[in-house]
């Protein structure tokens, strides 16, 4: 029951952060409604007893993606002036269109058998190293892994290149 | 069951649940009572903790410089802590017009929450500690990135360019840093085989600033700057951008500022024992739990001194020098003591596996001391050039002559007519 | 005691929200952030499946979502890199982070 | 290790060491000759270990060590290649691990390794000594240091060594191949060789010459064996050695040519490229003129590699030229064909040589001379003396070859000390009295010496050169014997000539009073295969030799015999060319000494005092590079010139490119103005503009808003996605 209480809060205010992300007037407000609506799926990560994972939503997505963002949005104006129209002008149809596709998948997932179904047995407590060992394990996901480490460092690559300015007089 | 003089703190757990178990209450609840009320015997003890540390940063410091400190209230002035924070409590709470008012609010406070969070996971003893957690070290460098978001709140939510500015080269230079960290705290979980700080605390047979110094010195340093302060004081740079992030905040608001820095600074030195010093391990630590609480106490104090005195002694970086540091030093040599340290522990865990346990623990230091060496001599060209003591290597060819045959040859008896 | 529709539920709008976000806001950056609560909604959707189903069982890999989880995460955090740098790539040359306004290649 | 891949890592030291030098260690001279030396060590150890194992084994001739790969499918067979030994592999794999080796110890003083760099060397001219400040020798000058020129290393050291590596790999390949596409493939790259060693000074305009001479005279030769492999690849089907002789029949059959068998015809064939490689005449020209390399090639090319692969090549061959012959009958075509060009230029070149005055040019035409005794050899059917001999000169003409160099290098010392660049450090006028000056050098010259000369008993030249005058007389051939005779006084006569103006006497100028002996490592080969030199006649002394025949067992004519047997020649009985060795050896010797002992300085040759005008046709070759130069090298570039430049290539072709392209030109104006611009270009441009009107109607659709085309996307995937849970969920 308190966990139901629990989850219920967490989830409402991640879905109300997450809401006033994409409708804050200031863009800064926007990224730290948004490291909030990170927060709560960290939280919600943590009831799923993902702890791992929970801490690794905190770790890449505050410690680094929403700090990038901020700096992107700091970078990205001249003044802290966040008058003008913030949504495109059809921006109701977006709305709609959002709308009816939750719509349609919660009534297209409500008619399947396991929606209601409550949590199996808990995670092993040596799934951590035995996710580890699975990573590198030639015969699991050994390259997936290594491919999204060069996924990685082509992005860190491009990133950098892109971001960096010329120097005057290269072009 | 644990007896007092040897567990305090156990003992009054056990007191405590009972207590409440005795009352009728559920488990669950009776849990949850104890984590908030020892949460916030934690929080309250580490605050106010804090007074101590600011005296005796005050005191050293003043020694360092040849000054005498604080010396009026109270004997050697310890009580000028106390003072100090009777008037901080007594300010004026100013917000600053034109500034956001929630983002600059909750910025103190997310900056010292950020800190007191890390207490959460460090073992104090065998049994004293908040959560044993299994991501334990993840969770440390996890948090400092919430340390990262009240700075950066901070310098938006002041509307001020100086504190922008200074959250600016704050959140680079964290950024920065957390790499080679992140990747030096690598080693202890290497070589225990666990993110547990439990874990790594109790396979310190040998402490790992042996098997692994050269971790230990890029944690230390690394953890200064992540600290922000001098040699790595360029956020608050008062002769360059005033104070920093902090520039607009007074009061109280200024005071959580203050008190998470030096919250910090000695939370990094518990650390730094914790993972490289062996944390509460003692003669003895395990028969009597609260001597561990003792002997983790003198080693912090030891690592804690050690930084005041960088801190005293050291000037402040360029940014660039900061960032070649980082960049140019730290990271590769990181990089390599960690694959270096990979390869000679695996390597040698055959080997290893036939010796006595006693045999074992000096051949695998020796081991692992070798290559520490070994990487650091072998990157010290590297630092050379990156410290510009060296110019950079120039590969050129140089042109060669050719034949001329206009060249008149050796008079030899002639060849084809 | 939590069933798993709560979960569904909760990923679903989160995904919708995202997407909201995406379609309506004119400022790349937010769109980005749209973007990334979406992404957040899948990892949520993965690791409540897993949870449900395959944490405990020994019949299937427990493991197998969680790599999904993983690379998730990190296809994440270079789209966050790379996108970023291309919107400032953008807005140095030409002043702008409106996505309507980047439209030289219009006709 | 077993021999069969032991037998494959010979020839790969020397290559590995080559592509060593060549693609990595080439800045570093002390790395490069290191790894040459390596190489041809580890050669060296190897054959040796082969060449034990070769001897101690049964019945080699019929077993020969082998192993084989298939390497190319050609139809229906299978192009094998392979490695073997057999007692004639063996015995020519002992001459050449030895003086290869001995000859790369010797190139590194002789490059002078360690020395300081010239001022004004310059790759591809010879070192020309370098200026060195230090104390000045001697006391008068007292304790002064003064300027003073010193030998300077070779500019291009490391690339020497490089070639001289793959020279050895590729004789290597050559001996142990067992079959005739590997060694022609082995004979063809030391073509290569020969001619970048030949031409390794190439900023000399002579060296140019050389090495494009020899180049394209032994290339004569090659065509020609060319066409002999190819058509014993089409007889027999085979280019395997073994496989080659079992089709006996095949080739026994006519060929229709001069009315040669096929066995003839291709033994000719092969034999022109024997010609070509072991310069016999009319193809001997270029070897002389090789000499303009550096002597530790010419050691290379006369001793160890290249002249031998040519006798090596005939011996191989041997069965074919003699097939259908048997000792005592009348010789076939192509045996006679040998013993006459073999006979003709023994005593051809042997006469060449008496005039000539350079050192190392006099051993050129010995070389010639005596390759001409060993082909003749063949010719008379005396297999196991050719080999014999074969063995024998490659020891003592590379001992008399490095001698010469180190004679050479002593005297340029002597040069670069007193300053007189005029005097040529290679004329042997210009020595005299240098037994003193260099005694190692002298003795193991001497020894070299009187070995080619066939002094009797004790050295090996003897009993090689004796087998072979024996085996001619015996086999009734009084002809070649007698002109093989006359040969041997010659030359005889001519090393005794070398040896006394060089060694004997006064010393003619300054350079050679200052001459001084060279470093022990430059002496060292030289002791080693003086030792040789003596020691190989006792291997193989005939059986029914007076006195010594049976004292020591005929080794060497048992265990290379059992390659021919069948045709072994008859044992002789007759003293006759044993005392004619004797006499025209020690006549020869004699002479020599007694017409050249006191030269003076300045005088000229006695011989061309005596007999002026065949000095004169001696001395220039008997005109034969005049003659070849007027009858084919001039015609050649008249015709390039004249026929192939001007009416061909300008007349002809030029002017028949220029028709076409003015009609061309014509044509395609035409289609221009008529045809291109208005219906091509018309046609173009209504495309084109058509495009751009539907384009401008079309670009209405084209809003650019990435965020609407996502929109409709969205609602597009519900109203399928809609249709499509409806179709599944509530139709039946």
């Amino acid at each position: 029951m308190i966990l139901q209480i629990f989850f219920l809060i967490v989830a409402l205010v991640t879905l109300v952060s997450a809401f006033l992300v994409v409708t804050a007037r200031g863009l800064m407000h926007s990224a730290l409604w948004l490291v909030l609506a990170l927060f709560g799926v960290a939280v919600l990560f943590a009831f799923l007893e993902a702890s791992f994972f929970a801490v690794v939503q905190v770790l890449v997505y505050i410690g680094a993606i929403a700090i990038l963002i901020i700096f992107a949005v700091m970078l990205t104006r001249r003044t802290k002036d966040d008058s003008g129209a913030r949504l495109i002008k059809g921006w109701w149809v977006a709305m709609l269109a959002s709308l009816a596709l939750f719509a349609g998948l919660v009534v297209a997932m409500s008619t399947w058998p396991g929606f209601q179904i409550g949590p199996g047995a808990g995670p092993d407590p040596a799934i951590l190293p035995q996710f580890g060992m699975d990573l590198v394990d030639p015969n699991k996901y050994a390259i997936p892994f290594e491919v999204a480490s060069i996924l990685l460092l082509a992005a860190l690559v491009g990133a950098i290149y892109i971001a960096a300015g010329r120097k005057e007089g290269k072009g | 069951m644990p007896v007092f003089p040897s567990d305090p703190y156990g003992f009054l757990t056990q007191w405590f649940n009972n207590l409440l178990l005795h009352q009728g209450l559920p488990e669950t609840t009776v849990r949850l009572i104890s984590f908030a009320v020892g949460s916030l015997i934690l929080v309250l003890g580490s605050l106010l903790f804090c007074l101590l540390l600011i005296w005796a940063e005050r005191k050293i410091g003043g020694r360092v410089q040849d000054r005498l400190g604080p010396n009026r209230v109270g004997p050697y002035g310890i009580v000028q802590a106390v003072a100090d924070m009777m008037k901080i409590f007594t300010k004026e709470f100013v917000t600053p017009a034109g500034v956001d008012k929630v983002v600059y609010n909750l910025a103190p406070v997310l900056s010292v929450a950020a800190v007191i969070m890390i207490w959460a996971v460090i073992p104090f003893t065998i049994t004293f500690f908040g959560t044993d957690l299994n991501v334990g070290v993840l969770y440390i460098v996890a948090v400092g990135g919430l340390a990262e978001m009240g700075i950066v709140m901070a310098g938006w939510g002041s509307n001020n360019k100086f504190a922008l500015l200074g959250a600016f080269r704050a959140v680079a230079q964290l950024i920065s840093y957390e790499v080679p960290m992140v990747v030096a705290l690598l080693l202890p979980v290497m070589l225990s085989g666990s993110m547990k700080l439990s874990e790594i605390v109790r396979s310190q047979d040998v402490w790992y600033i042996i098997t692994a110094p050269v971790a230990a010195a890029i944690f230390f340093i690394t953890s200064l700057a992540e600290n922000g302060r001098a040699p790595f004081d360029l956020m608050e740079a008062e002769s360059e951008i005033v104070a920093g992030f902090n520039v607009e905040y007074s009061g109280l608001k200024f005071g959580f500022f203050f008190v998470g820095d030096f919250l910090h600074a000695f939370t990094i030195a518990l650390l730094f024992s914790v993972l490289f010093l062996g944390g509460w391990r003692g003669p003895a630590a395990d028969q009597i739990p609260i001597l561990g609480f003792f002997y983790l106490g003198i080693k912090t104090a030891i690592v804690y001194f050690f930084g005041l005195l960088v801190r005293f002694s050291l000037p402040r970086f360029r940014i660039d020098q900061m960032m070649n540091l980082n960049w140019k030093m730290l990271t590769p040599l990181s990089l390599g003591i960690l694959i270096a340290t990979a390869l000679v522990d695996k390597g040698s865990a055959n080997l290893l596996s036939s010796m006595a346990p006693t045999a074992r623990l000096i051949v695998r230091s020796i081991i692992l001391v070798l290559a520490n060496v070994l990487v650091v001599w072998s990157f010290s060209d590297i630092f050379d050039v990156a410290l510009g003591k060296r110019p950079r290597p120039v590969v050129a060819l140089e042109p060669r002559p050719v034949a001329r045959p206009e060249q008149p040859p050796t008079p030899t008896e002639g060849g084809t007519p | 005691m939590i069933p798993l529709a709560w979960y569904l539920v909760f990923s679903i709008a989160l995904f919708c929200i995202g997407l909201f976000g995406v379609l309506s806001r004119k400022n790349a950056v937010v769109i980005l952030m749209g973007i990334e609560l979406m992404l957040n909604a899948v990892n949520i959707n993965l690791i409540a499946f897993w949870r449900y189903f395959f944490a405990g069982s020994s019949q299937q890999e427990p493991t197998r979502a969680l790599a999904f989880v993983a690379i998730v995460f990190v296809a994440a955090a270079a789209e966050a890199a790379v996108g970023l740098a291309l919107i400032i790539s953008a807005y140095r040359r030409r002043e702008t982070v409106v996505a309507e306004d980047m439209n030289l290649l219009k006709g | 290790m077993n021999i069969e891949s032991l037998m494959w890592l010979i020839p790969a030291f020397p290559l590995a060491a080559f592509f060593l030098i060549i693609l990595f260690t080439n800045r570093s001279n002390f790395i490069s000759h290191t790894l040459a030396l390596l190489g041809a060590g580890l050669s060296w150890l190897a054959s040796m270990y082969i060449f034990i194992q070769a001897v101690r084994a049964g019945d080699l001739a019929k077993l020969p060590f082998g192993s084989s790969l298939a390497w190319l499918p050609t139809g229906s067979t299978t192009l094998k290649i392979g490695v073997q030994v057999d007692p004639l592999t063996a015995i020519t794999l002992f001459f050449v691990a030895w003086t290869v080796l001995m000859i790369f110890i010797y190139s590194v003083p002789y490059h002078n390794y360690g020395a300081p760099k010239g001022e004004e060397d310059r790759p591809g001219l010879p070192p020309q000594g370098a200026t060195v400040r230090e104390r000045t020798h001697g006391k008068k000058s007292g304790a002064g240091r003064s300027l003073h020129v010193v030998p300077s290393v070779e500019p291009l050291y490391a690339r020497f060594f490089a070639l001289i590596s793959l020279f050895a790999f590729a004789m290597f390949t050559l001996v142990l191949s067992d079959n005739l596409l590997i060694l022609y493939v082995g004979w063809e790259i030391m073509g290569f060789c020969s001619y970048m060693l030949i031409g390794f000074w190439y900023g000399k305009p002579s060296a140019r010459d050389a090495m494009v001479k020899a180049f394209m005279t032994t290339r004569l030769g090659d065509v020609f064996m060319l066409l002999g492999v190819v058509a014993l690849y089409s007889v027999t089907g085979s280019m395997n050695y073994s496989a080659i002789f079992q089709h006996t029949q095949a080739l026994a059959a006519s060929s229709g040519i001069l009315g040669l068998s096929w066995a003839g015809l291709i033994a000719i064939l092969l034999f022109i490229g024997v010609i070509g490689k072991s310069a016999q005449f009319p193809l001997h020209v270029w070897l002389p003129d090789a000499m303009e390399g550096p002597t530790p090639v010419s050691a290379m090319i006369h001793a160890a590699t290249m002249v031998s692969a040519g006798i090596y090549l005939g011996l191989r061959f041997f069965p074919l030229a003699t097939m259908g012959w048997a000792p005592g009958q009348a010789q076939t075509i192509p045996m006679t064909t040998m013993a006459i060009i073999g006979t003709f230029t023994a005593l051809f070149s042997a006469t060449m040589a008496l005039a000539q005055n350079d050192i190392k040019r006099v051993l050129a035409y010995s070389t010639i001379s005596q390759l001409g005794f060993m082909v003749a050899a063949l010719g008379v059917g005396a297999y196991v003396a050719a080999a014999f001999h074969l063995v024998t000169h490659a020891f003592f003409k590379a001992l008399l070859f490095l001698s010469s160099g180190s004679v050479i290098h002593g005297v340029e010392h002597g040069v670069l000390h007193t300053g007189d660049h005029d005097v040529d450090a290679q004329n042997m006028f210009n020595m005299g009295g240098l037994r003193t000056k260099m005694p190692v050098t002298f003795w193991t010259f001497l020894i070299g010496g009187l070995s080619l000369a066939g002094f009797p008993l004790i050295t090996s030249g003897f009993w090689s050169k004796d087998n072979i005058l024996a085996d001619a007389f015996n086999g009734g051939h009084y002809v070649v014997f007698g002109v093989l005779a006359v040969t041997a006084f010659l030359t005889a006569f001519y090393t005794m000539r070398q040896i006394t103006l060089t060694f004997l006497g006064e010393a003619r100028t300054r350079s050679a009073e200052h001459a001084s002996e060279n470093s022990w490592v430059m002496l060292f080969p030289l002791v080693v295969l003086a030792v040789f030199a003596v020691s190989l006649g006792w291997v193989g002394i005939p059986a029914d030799f007076p006195v010594l025949g049976g004292l020591v067992p005929n080794w060497f004519g048992t265990y290379v015999g059992t390659m021919v047997s069948g045709v072994e020649l008859p044992a002789g009985h007759s003293p006759t060319p044993l005392l004619t060795s004797l006499v025209v050896s020690l006549g020869g010797l004699y002479l020599g000494w007694r017409v050249y002992r006191d030269v003076r300085v300045g005088q000229p040759d006695p011989v061309q005092k005596a007999i002026p005008s065949v000095y004169k046709l001696l001395k220039n070759k008997y005109y034969i590079d005049e003659f070849y130069n007027l009858a084919f090298v001039r015609p050649a570039k008249w015709f390039a010139e004249t026929v192939s430049y001007k009416w061909i290539d300008r007349g002809l072709i030029d002017g028949f490119l220029h028709f076409i392209a003015r009609g061309a030109w014509v044509v395609g104006t035409v289609l221009r103005v008529g045809f291109d611009v208005p219906v091509v270009n018309g046609t173009g441009d209504a495309v084109s503009a058509g495009t751009r009107g539907l384009g401008g109607i079309m670009r209405r659709w084209q809003i650019g808003r990435i965020q609407q085309y996502m929109i409709l996307t969205i609602l597009a995937v519900v109203v399928v996605g809609g249709i499509y849970y409806a179709f599944v969920f509530f139709v039946p």
